[in-house]
C-alpha cells in the first residue's frame, strides 16, 4: 500500500531550500528501496501565506496521508492544519516551527541554533570584546529566536558588548553591504554575528577591508564558503541547520504512519509539540571533516545531515 | 497646453468589442470558468463544495485587496502599500484583541479600529499622492515601508494568536452555509451599492484625465483622497480575513500581496492608467491567481518548475487580460 | 537671481546638496562614516543600483508608462549565469560578459514586444516577466552548478583600479558619459525623448517608435545584465535572488535624479545623484543603532519628505 | 425643474441671476511668457460678446481666468459690479459660469450623458448618480443637436469612440448643461462642419433671447459677423478695444487685430484653374481604399494644389493619412512621382518625399516639452540618416524655415510648449521645409490658426506650388479652398462625389457639392 506525503515549501529563494526538496525526495526513494512504496508530492514556489495555505488544501483534496511543510508563518496555520487532521492527515512542520496543536515540528530549534553561534563566539573572543550581529529578516520567527538565543548566552558574558544589530533580511549582498557600513563606523570591533548566506558576504567585507586576523565571525555551511574558509584561514564557526531536516521529518513521519509511537512524544518547544534534532556544529576541529563531505559538490551545496531510516527508527518504540 | 488634447484615437468597437465594453469582466470570466474546469479535470476533489469554500476564504484576502486596489487604479492611481495596510491591521486588530480579552465584544471593537486603522493610512496615502502630488508609485511605496516598520513595531515577531471566537466564526457555517459565501453576498451587495455612487463616476472620470475633470469642476484631489481611503478600508477588511483564515498576527504576512493585488486588476480588464474597469474583473483576477496556482499542481508540474509554469501562465493571462480590455474600450 | 533660484531648484543640485547634508548626518550620527575609504565603498554599492538604474532611466523616458519591474530578475540570471560561465576563472569573464549581455538583451526584448507589438502596459508586462524571470531561475539552478566570481572580477568591482578608485565606479563614470552623450547628442536620444513626450506626433514625424521601445527595453535588459555581473564581482559568488532589492529602489533613484515617470523629462546625471543619495541614506540607517522597526518608520518617511523635493506633479490649476 | 441635492442656479425659463461680468486689469505669466498683460472684459447678458485676437494673443488665457482653471497674478473681477474671488473650476460654476474648452474637458471612457452632466452629477440619497436625470438632462441636450450629430452618437457612445466633431459637441453640450447664466466659448467650432455651425448658432441666439451672457471665440470671420454683438479685440495679450459689430467693418477689426503693420490677407481671386502640365505628375493615387474611404482616384501635377472639400469626416483626413502610412490602406495604388510607393508607415513616406502637416497638433504634431529646434529637426534627421545630433549646427537650417512664416519665438532651445498654439503649427511646418519634400499633405492645417499666420502660411503654400511641389489641401473653411485650389475634389461619405474645376469653384458649388447626398 502506497504512503502519499505533500512537501510543501512556501520560498524558492535559496539553493538550500531546492538540497532540502531533494534530500527528501531521496529520503523517499530509500524506503522504496526497503520496499516501503512512499511517493511524494512537492508543491514548492514563490507564495505568500495564503498562498502556502492553498498549498496545504490541494494536498487535503488530493488525500495524502502526511503533509510536511516548511511554513511561512509560525501561526497562520492553525486552522488550515486543524481541517488536515481532521480529514485525518498527518502534519508535520520542519525548519520553522508553527503554533498548531494539530500538527508535530520536526526539526532544529533554532533558539539554540542562535545560542551556538554566540557561544562560539563567546569563547572565541575570550568572553570579552565588540560585537555586531546582522540578522535576518525583522519579524521572521526563525530570526527573533536565533537572536533570543545569542543574546541569552551574551547574558552570561558581560563583557561582550553588542554594539549594534541591522538587519540585512538573509541577503548576502546585503549583508556585504551592512558589514561595510560597520566597518566603517565601528572599526575596533572583534566579532560578528551573522546568519546563513549574509555571513558570506560579511566575510567578504571583512577580507575586502583587510580585517580577516582581526574578527571572528560566524560562518555559513555552503561549499563555496567552507572552501574560502579553509584557504583563507578565516576565524569562523558555523552551526549547521542542515537542509536534510525535511528528509528527517519524512522518516518520521513515514514510521508515525506505519503507526509505531515516539519514545519520547514531540513535545518540547514554545508550542510544545517540537521533536529537536541535534545540530551540527563545524569550526576549526572538524573542518577538513566537512569540507570532505562536499568534496565534489557543486558551490552553492550546503554542509548536510538527516536522520537516516535507522536513526529515525531508533526515536520510536 | 497640448497635453491635455490627447484623446486615443476614433474607432467604432465591433460585435465583440461591444459585449466587452458592457461587461470588461467577460474574458476573466471565461479563464476563471477554464481553470475551474481544468482543475475538475485533473483533481475532481478540487471542485467539491468543501474544497471551493476552502478556496474562497483563503483567496478572500486577495479578493479583497484586488478591489481595494481597484479603487484608486480607477482613478489612475496605484497603491504599493495595501499590503502593508493588511499586514498593519493584521497586527493591530490581533493585538487589541489579545489585549481586551478576546471576547465578542472586544473582537468587534478591534475590527472597529481595525477599520479606522486603515482609513488612516489610506487617508495618509491619498494625501501624499493627491494632496502632496508625489508620484504614486514611489510615494506608496515610501509609506508601505513606514506602515511594515509601524506594524513591526505593534508586532515584532509574527505570532500572537487570534481569539478561537473570530476564526472560528470565518473559517465556520451559519445555518449550513460557510460564513464566507455570506462575505460573498455582503460584498456583492456592497459593490453593487459603492457602483452606483457619485464617487465611483467622479473617480472614474478622474482617471480618464485628470486635467479635464478639474476644469469639468470636479473635486480632483478629494476624490483621489477617497479613493486612496477607501482603497484603505478594503485593504483593512482584507486584513480581517487574512486574520479570519491564519488566525494570527504576522507583520510580514501582505507584503507579496500587494504586486498580486495589482496584477488582479489587470487580469480583470481595468486599465492600470486609469478611468475604465470594474471590480467585478478583479474579484475573478484574485480568483484566476488563485485557480493558477493549484492547475500548476494538479497538473503534476515538477516541483522545480511549478514558479516558471506559474509565472508564465500568469504573464499569459495578464496578457489576455489586457488585450481583452482594451477590445472593449476601443 | 532668477537664475540662481532655478539652478538651485534642478535635481540634480538638490540632490548633490542632500548627499553632502547627509554625509555631515552620518559623521555626526556615527564618527567614521564619511571617510574617504567608505565614501569609496559606498560608492561602489551606488554604482551597482546607479547601473541598473540607468536602463529604468531609459525606459521611463521612453514615456506610455515606462517602467521596467523585471530588472531584479535579470540581475539575478546574469549573476548565476556568469558565475557559471567564469566558474573562477580569469579567461572567462569575456565569455561570461558576453552570455550576459545577450542574457539580458533577449528578456528586454520579450518585454520590449510585449509592449510594443501586444501594447501591454510596461508595469503588468515587466511585472510578469518578473515571475517568469523568479521561476526560470528555479530551474536553471537545479541543472547547473553555480560559479564563482573570477577573481579579476572581483578586484574590478572591489579593489582600487586607477588613482585609488575601483573599475566598478570608473565604469559607472564611463556609462555616465555614454548615457550623457547618447541622451543629448544622438538622434536616438532626441528620439527617446520624442516618443517620451508625444508617441503619436513623434510616429508621425518619422520617428520609429516601436523599434525604439524595444530598443529601450533591451538597453534596460542589459544594463541589468552588467549589473548582474559586476554584483557576482561584489559579492564573489552567485545565489539567487540577489538583483530583487534593487527592483524598487532603482525606481527611487530614477525619481530623485529628477527625471519624471510620465516620460519625456530627465536626464541620467540626476539619476546618479539619485542612486548614490538612496545608498547613503540607507547606510546611515544600518549604522544607526535602533530597533529595525524603528529604522523602517524612518527610511519611508525620510524617501517621502526627499521626494517634497522632487518631480512633484503641477498643480491642476495653472 | 429641481437637480438634486443642490440648490437650483437658474430656472429651465432662463431667469438669470447674472447680468454683468467685468475684469478688469487681469494679468498671467507662465515663467517668462507673459500670456496675459491687462486684459479688460466686460460682458453683458443677452449678448454674445467676441473675443479676437491672433494666435498667441491670450484669448484661452483669459477665459481660462474666468472659468477658475488658471490662476491670475493680478487684476480684479466683479460679478454684478461684485468684486468676487474665483479660486478654481467649481467657484467659478458657483459664480454662474460655464465653459467650454479649446482642448475640451471630456473624459473619454465615459458616455457622452455622463460627460454631459459631469460637471452637476445629479445625486439622489447624498451619494448616488440620479440615473434617470441623467438621462433626462443627456436627452434635453442630445436633442439640440438631431439629425447633424452624425449617426452612431448617442447618450451611450463613449466619448472616446467619437469624431472629433462629435467630441466638440459635447462639449458644448456640456457647457449649456452648466445651465450657467454666463457661457464662454472657446473656439467651439473649430472642428464642426456648416451645418452643425448653423444649428450651434440657432441654441446661441436663443440663449441670448433668454437673457444668457456669451463669449464667443472664433478665427473665421463670417462666423463672428454671423452671431456677434460686440467684439473685443486682444493684441499681445491687451485688451486694445471693444467696438460694437454693427458699426465695424473686418477690414477695421483685423487691423486692430495685428497691430500697426495692418497686412490684409492676399487677395485670393486669381487662383489659376490650370498649372504647367509640362511639369508631370507629383502624386497619382489610383482607386485607393481604406478604412473610411473607398476607391478615389487623382492626381496631382507638380505646381498644383489641389483642394479637398467636403463636410467633416468624409474621408479626406483617411485618405490623406493613408497615403502618408499613418492610416490603413486596403487597395489601391500610389505613385510618387513615377514611383510607386506603398507607405508602411510614415517613415517610408518621408523617405519618399512625402510631408504630411496635421490640423490637430497636439495629436500629431507637438513634440511637447521639448525645445523648438528638436521639434524642427526630426525630419532632417531622419531624410539624412544621421545618427548623431547636432542642434546647434543645424541653426542655419531652421531659423530661415521659421522665418518664412514669422514664427515668433524667444530662443530655439525654448520648449515649443512656450508658443502659442500658431506659433507652435508654424514650428511643425516649418520641421518639413529644411528638406524640400515633392508631395505636401495639409490635413486642415489651419484649425486654430488666427488671420495673419493664415494669410503667411498660404502665401508659403504657394509658393511652395510655385517651386514645384504637388499639394493637397483638406480645409474646413471653404475661403481657404476657394482662395488656394487650383482644383477642388468634393468628398461625401468616403468617395469623390464631384470635382470643380476653373470657373465651377464656387462657394455655391461647393455647398452643392457638399451637401447634395448627403
Ligand atoms: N500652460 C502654459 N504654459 C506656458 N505658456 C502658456 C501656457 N498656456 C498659454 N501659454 C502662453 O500664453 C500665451 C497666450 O496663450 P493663449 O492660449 O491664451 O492664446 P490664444 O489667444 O488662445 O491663442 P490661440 O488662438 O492660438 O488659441 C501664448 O504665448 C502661450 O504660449
Ligand atoms: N542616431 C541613432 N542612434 C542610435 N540608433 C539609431 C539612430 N538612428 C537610428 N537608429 C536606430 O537604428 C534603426 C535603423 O535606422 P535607419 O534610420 O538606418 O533605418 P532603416 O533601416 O533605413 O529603416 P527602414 O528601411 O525600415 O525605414 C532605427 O530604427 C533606429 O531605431
Ligand atoms: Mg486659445
Ligand atoms: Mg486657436
Amino acid at each position: 500500500e502506497t504512503i502519499k506525503i505533500g512537501l510543501s515549501n512556501g520560498w524558492v529563494g535559496s539553493e538550500w531550500r531546492t538540497q532540502m526538496i531533494d534530500e527528501a525526495k531521496a529520503a523517499a526513494a530509500k524506503w522504496k528501496e526497503k520496499g516501503v512504496d512512499v511517493e511524494v508530492s512537492v508543491q514548492s514556489a514563490n507564495v505568500d501565506v495564503p498562498g502556502q495555505i492553498a498549498h496545504i488544501r490541494n494536498f487535503i483534496a488530493e488525500g495524502v496521508n502526511a503533509i510536511i511543510v516548511n511554513p511561512n508563518s509560525p501561526t497562520a496555520f492553525d486552522p488550515i492544519f486543524s481541517q488536515a487532521k481532521e480529514a485525518g492527515i498527518l502534519v508535520i512542520a520542519t525548519d520553522a516551527e508553527v503554533s498548531s496543536p494539530d500538527a508535530i515540528y520536526v526539526g532544529i530549534d533554532q533558539t539554540a541554533w542562535g545560542a551556538a553561534g554566540g557561544k562560539w563566539l563567546a569563547e572565541t573572543l575570550g568572553g570579552k570584546g565588540k560585537v555586531v550581529a546582522i540578522n535576518g529578516v525583522a519579524g521572521h520567527p526563525a530570526n527573533e529566536m536565533r537572536v533570543a538565543g545569542y543574546k541569552s548566552v551574551f547574558k552570561d558574558h558581560p563583557d561582550i558588548q553588542v554594539v549594534n544589530e541591522v538587519n540585512a533580511n538573509w541577503d548576502q549582498a546585503q549583508g556585504q553591504q551592512a558589514m561595510q557600513n560597520i566597518l566603517a563606523t565601528y572599526p575596533d570591533i572583534n566579532g560578528v554575528l551573522v546568519q546563513d548566506g549574509m555571513a558570506a558576504g560579511a566575510w567578504k567585507s571583512i577580507m575586502d577591508a583587510g580585517k580577516t586576523g582581526q574578527i571572528a565571525a560566524t560562518g555559513e555551511i555552503r561549499k563555496d564558503f567552507i572552501d574560502l574558509w579553509i584557504k583563507q584561514k578565516l576565524n569562523s564557526g558555523a552551526t549547521v541547520n542542515p537542509p536534510g531536516v525535511m528528509a528527517s521529518a519524512l522518516n518520521v513521519a513515514v514510521l508515525m504512519l506505519q503507526g509505531k509511537e515516539l519514545k519520547e512524544p514531540a513535545k518540547a518547544g514554545q508550542y510544545g509539540n517540537a521533536l529537536y534534532l541535534p545540530i551540527p556544529f563545524i569550526d576549526s576541529k572538524n573542518l577538513e571533516e566537512a569540507a570532505k563531505q562536499l568534496e565534489g559538490k557543486p558551490g552553492y551545496y550546503s554542509y548536510t545531515s538527516s536522520l537516516s531510516i535507522e536513526e529515525a527508527e531508533a526515536l520510536f518504540k | 497646453m497640448a497635453e491635455t488634447a490627447t484623446v486615443p484615437s476614433y474607432r467604432r468597437a465591433g460585435g465583440i468589442g461591444r459585449v466587452l465594453e458592457r461587461y470588461p469582466f467577460l474574458p476573466a470570466l471565461v479563464i476563471v470558468v477554464a481553470l475551474l474546469f481544468l482543475n475538475g479535470f485533473f483533481s475532481p476533489n478540487s471542485l467539491s463544495f468543501r474544497a471551493l469554500t476552502g478556496l474562497l476564504s483563503t483567496y478572500m484576502a486577495l479578493i479583497l485587496l484586488s478591489i481595494a486596489q481597484t479603487y484608486v487604479v480607477y482613478a489612475g492611481d496605484i497603491d504599493l502599500s495595501a499590503g502593508a495596510i493588511l499586514s498593519l491591521v493584521n497586527v493591530a486588530i490581533v493585538v487589541l484583541m489579545e489585549r481586551w480579552g478576546g471576547g465578542a465584544g472586544a473582537v468587534l471593537l478591534a475590527l472597529a479600529m481595525g477599520l479606522l486603522l486603515g482609513l488612516v493610512c489610506g487617508l495618509v496615502n491619498g494625501l501624499v499622492v493627491a494632496a502632496l502630488r508625489l508620484q504614486a508609485i514611489v510615494a506608496t511605496f515610501a509609506t508601505s515601508i513606514f506602515f511594515t516598520g509601524l506594524a513591526l513595531y505593534i508586532l515584532p515577531v509574527a505570532g500572537t494568536p487570534a481569539p478561537a471566537l473570530f476564526w472560528r466564526a470565518y473559517g465556520g457555517r451559519f445555518f449550513g452555509v460557510p460564513f464566507v459565501f455570506y462575505i460573498l453576498a455582503v460584498l456583492a451587495i456592497l459593490l453593487a451599492v459603492l457602483s452606483r455612487t457619485r464617487l465611483v463616476t467622479q473617480l472614474l472620470a478622474v482617471g480618464d484625465d485628470p486635467q479635464a475633470a478639474y476644469q469639468t469642476g470636479l473635486p480632483v484631489v478629494a476624490t483621489r483622497v477617497k479613493g486612496y481611503v477607501l482603497c484603505g478600508l478594503f485593504s483593512a477588511l482584507a486584513a480581517f480575513c487574512i486574520t479570519g483564515d491564519t488566525a494570527s498576527g504576522d507583520p510580514l504576512v501582505g507584503g507579496k500581496m500587494t504586486l498580486y493585488s495589482v496584477a488582479a486588476v489587470v487580469l480583470g480588464g481595468s486599465a492600470l492608467s486609469g478611468g475604465w474597469g470594474t471590480v467585478v474583473g478583479s474579484l475573478l483576477g484574485a480568483l484566476t491567481i488563485a485557480l493558477v496556482n493549484s492547475v500548476v499542481f494538479f497538473m503534476g508540474t515538477p516541483s522545480e518548475w511549478q514558479n516558471f509554469v506559474q509565472g508564465l501562465a500568469i504573464l499569459l493571462v495578464l496578457m489576455a487580460g489586457v488585450l481583452a480590455g482594451r477590445r472593449g474600450r476601443s | 537671481m532668477s537664475r540662481i533660484n532655478s539652478f538651485l531648484r534642478q535635481p540634480i543640485v538638490v540632490a548633490l546638496v542632500l548627499i553632502v547634508f547627509l554625509l555631515y548626518l552620518g559623521e555626526a550620527l556615527s564618527p567614521g562614516f564619511a571617510t574617504g575609504g567608505q565614501i569609496l565603498r559606498l560608492l561602489i554599492v551606488a554604482s551597482l543600483l546607479g547601473i541598473i538604474a540607468a536602463g529604468q532611466n531609459v525606459v521611463i523616458l521612453g514615456g506610455r508608462e515606462g517602467i521596467d519591474l523585471s530588472v531584479g530578475g535579470v540581475v539575478s540570471l546574469s549573476a548565476i549565469i556568469a558565475g557559471n560561465v567564469m566558474n573562477g576563472a580569469d579567461g572567462g569573464i569575456l565569455p561570461a560578459v558576453g552570455a550576459c549581455l545577450a542574457a539580458g538583451a533577449f528578456f528586454g526584448l520579450l518585454n520590449g514586444l510585449g509592449v510594443t507589438l501586444l501594447r501591454i502596459p510596461p508595469l503588468v508586462m515587466t511585472l510578469g516577466m518578473l515571475g517568469v524571470l523568479q521561476g526560470l531561475l528555479v530551474v536553471i539552478r537545479m541543472g547547473i552548478p553555480s560559479g564563482q566570481a573570477a577573481p579579476a572580477l572581483s578586484r574590478f568591482v572591489t579593489q582600487p583600479f586607477a588613482y585609488g578608485i575601483p573599475g566598478i565606479i570608473w565604469l559607472w563614470i564611463m556609462i555616465g558619459i555614454v548615457m550623457a552623450l547618447m541622451l543629448n547628442r544622438t538622434v536616438f536620444g532626441h528620439r527617446i525623448y520624442a516618443i517620451g513626450s508625444n508617441e503619436h506626433a513623434a510616429y508621425m514625424a518619422g520617428v520609429p517608435v516601436g523599434i525604439i521601445r524595444i530598443a529601450l527595453f533591451v538597453i534596460s535588459g542589459m544594463f541589468a545584465a552588467i549589473a548582474g555581473l559586476c554584483l557576482l564581482g561584489y559579492s564573489g559568488t552567485s545565489f539567487a535572488n540577489v538583483g530583487e532589492q534593487y527592483m524598487l529602489p532603482s525606481i527611487i533613484a530614477v525619481v530623485f535624479g529628477g527625471t519624471s515617470l510620465a516620460g519625456g523629462k530627465g536626464g541620467y546625471t540626476g539619476t546618479m545623484a539619485g542612486a548614490v543619495l538612496l545608498v547613503i541614506l540607507q547606510s546611515i540607517l544600518t549604522t544607526i543603532n535602533i530597533e529595525e522597526s524603528g529604522r523602517q518608520m524612518v527610511f519611508g518617511a525620510t524617501l517621502l519628505l526627499l521626494m517634497m523635493f522632487y518631480g512633484r506633479g503641477r498643480a491642476m490649476r495653472a | 425643474m429641481r437637480i438634486g441635492g443642490e440648490p437650483p442656479q437658474t430656472e429651465a425659463n432662463g431667469q438669470i441671476s447674472m447680468s454683468k461680468l467685468k475684469l478688469s486689469g487681469v494679468s498671467k505669466a507662465y515663467g517668462a511668457t507673459l500670456a496675459l498683460r491687462r486684459g479688460d472684459l466686460e460682458v453683458m447678458a443677452g449678448e454674445v460678446h467676441v473675443l479676437m485676437g491672433s494666435n498667441g494673443s491670450g484669448k484661452s488665457t483669459l477665459c481660462k481666468i474666468i472659468a477658475g482653471s488658471v490662476r491670475p497674478d493680478s487684476g480684479r473681477i466683479l460679478v454684478d459690479d461684485q468684486p468676487v474671488t474665483i479660486t478654481g473650476p467649481r467657484s467659478a460654476r458657483a459664480h454662474g459660469i460655464g465653459i467650454f474648452y479649446q482642448e475640451l474637458s471630456l473624459a473619454a471612457h465615459r458616455s457622452v450623458g455622463e460627460n454631459i452632466s459631469l460637471g452637476r452629477l445629479p445625486v439622489k440619497a447624498g451619494v448616488f448618480v440620479d440615473r434617470s436625470e441623467l438621462r433626462q438632462r443627456a436627452a434635453r441636450y442630445i436633442g439640440l443637436f438631431d439629425g447633424v450629430s452624425g449617426e452612431e452618437f448617442s447618450a451611450e457612445a463613449l466619448v472616446g469612440s467619437l469624431r472629433p466633431d462629435q467630441r466638440q459637441l459635447v462639449e458644448i453640450m456640456k457647457a449649456l448643461a452648466s445651465e450657467a447664466p454666463l457661457l464662454i466659448f472657446d473656439e467651439p467650432t473649430s472642428a464642426l462642419d456648416r451645418a452643425q455651425v448653423e444649428r450651434f448658432f440657432e441654441i446661441l441666439r436663443d440663449l441670448k433671447r433668454r437673457g444668457r451672457g456669451i463669449v464667443f471665440i472664433s478665427h473665421r470671420m463670417d462666423e463672428i459677423k454671423a452671431i456677434g454683438d460686440r467684439v473685443t479685440i486682444i493684441r499681445d495679450g491687451e485688451t486694445i478695444t471693444t467696438l460694437n459689430l454693427n458699426d465695424t467693418d473686418p477690414a477695421t477689426v483685423i487691423r486692430l487685430m495685428v497691430g500697426g503693420a495692418g497686412d490684409m490677407p492676399a487677395s485670393q481671386s486669381s487662383v489659376p484653374a490650370v498649372v504647367d502640365a509640362e511639369r508631370g505628375a507629383a502624386l497619382t493615387v489610383r482607386n485607393l481604399s481604406g478604412r473610411g474611404f473607398s476607391d478615389v482616384s487623382f492626381e496631382v501635377a507638380r505646381g498644383e494644389i489641389l483642394g479637398f472639400g467636403g463636410l467633416h469626416g468624409q474621408g479626406q483626413s483617411a485618405v490623406l493619412r493613408g497615403i502618408f502610412g499613418a492610416g490603413a490602406v486596403t487597395s489601391g495604388k500610389i505613385l510618387i512621382g513615377e514611383e510607386s510607393f506603398d507607405a508602411s508607415g510614415p517613415r517610408k513616406a518621408i523617405r519618399c518625399g512625402c510631408a504630411y502637416v496635421s490640423g490637430d497638433r497636439a495629436r500629431d504634431g507637438v513634440i511637447s516639452g521639448r525645445p523648438i529646434i528638436e521639434n524642427v529637426t526630426p525630419i532632417h534627421y531622419l531624410r539624412d540618416r544621421l545618427m548623431i545630433a547636432r542642434p546647434r549646427k543645424l541653426r542655419h537650417k531652421v531659423a530661415p524655415a521659421l522665418q518664412s512664416m514669422q514664427t515668433k519665438f524667444a530662443s530655439l532651445f525654448h520648449p515649443i510648449s512656450s508658443l502659442s498654439g500658431g506659433n507652435q503649427q508654424k514650428v511643425i511646418i516649418a520641421r518639413w521645409l529644411i528638406d524640400r519634400p515633392d508631395v505636401l499633405l495639409l490635413d486642415d492645417p489651419t484649425k486654430g490658426i488666427d488671420l495673419s499666420a493664415k494669410a503667411d502660411l498660404f502665401a508659403l503654400i504657394r509658393q511652395l506650388a510655385a517651386d514645384g511641389l504637388g499639394i493637397v489641401l483638406y480645409s474646413s473653411e471653404d475661403a481657404e479652398l476657394l482662395g488656394n485650389a487650383n482644383r477642388i475634389l468634393v468628398f461625401n461619405g468616403g468617395s469623390v462625389s464631384r470635382e470643380l474645376t476653373g470657373a465651377d469653384r464656387t462657394r455655391y458649388n461647393l455647398y452643392q457639392a457638399a451637401y447634395e447626398a448627403a
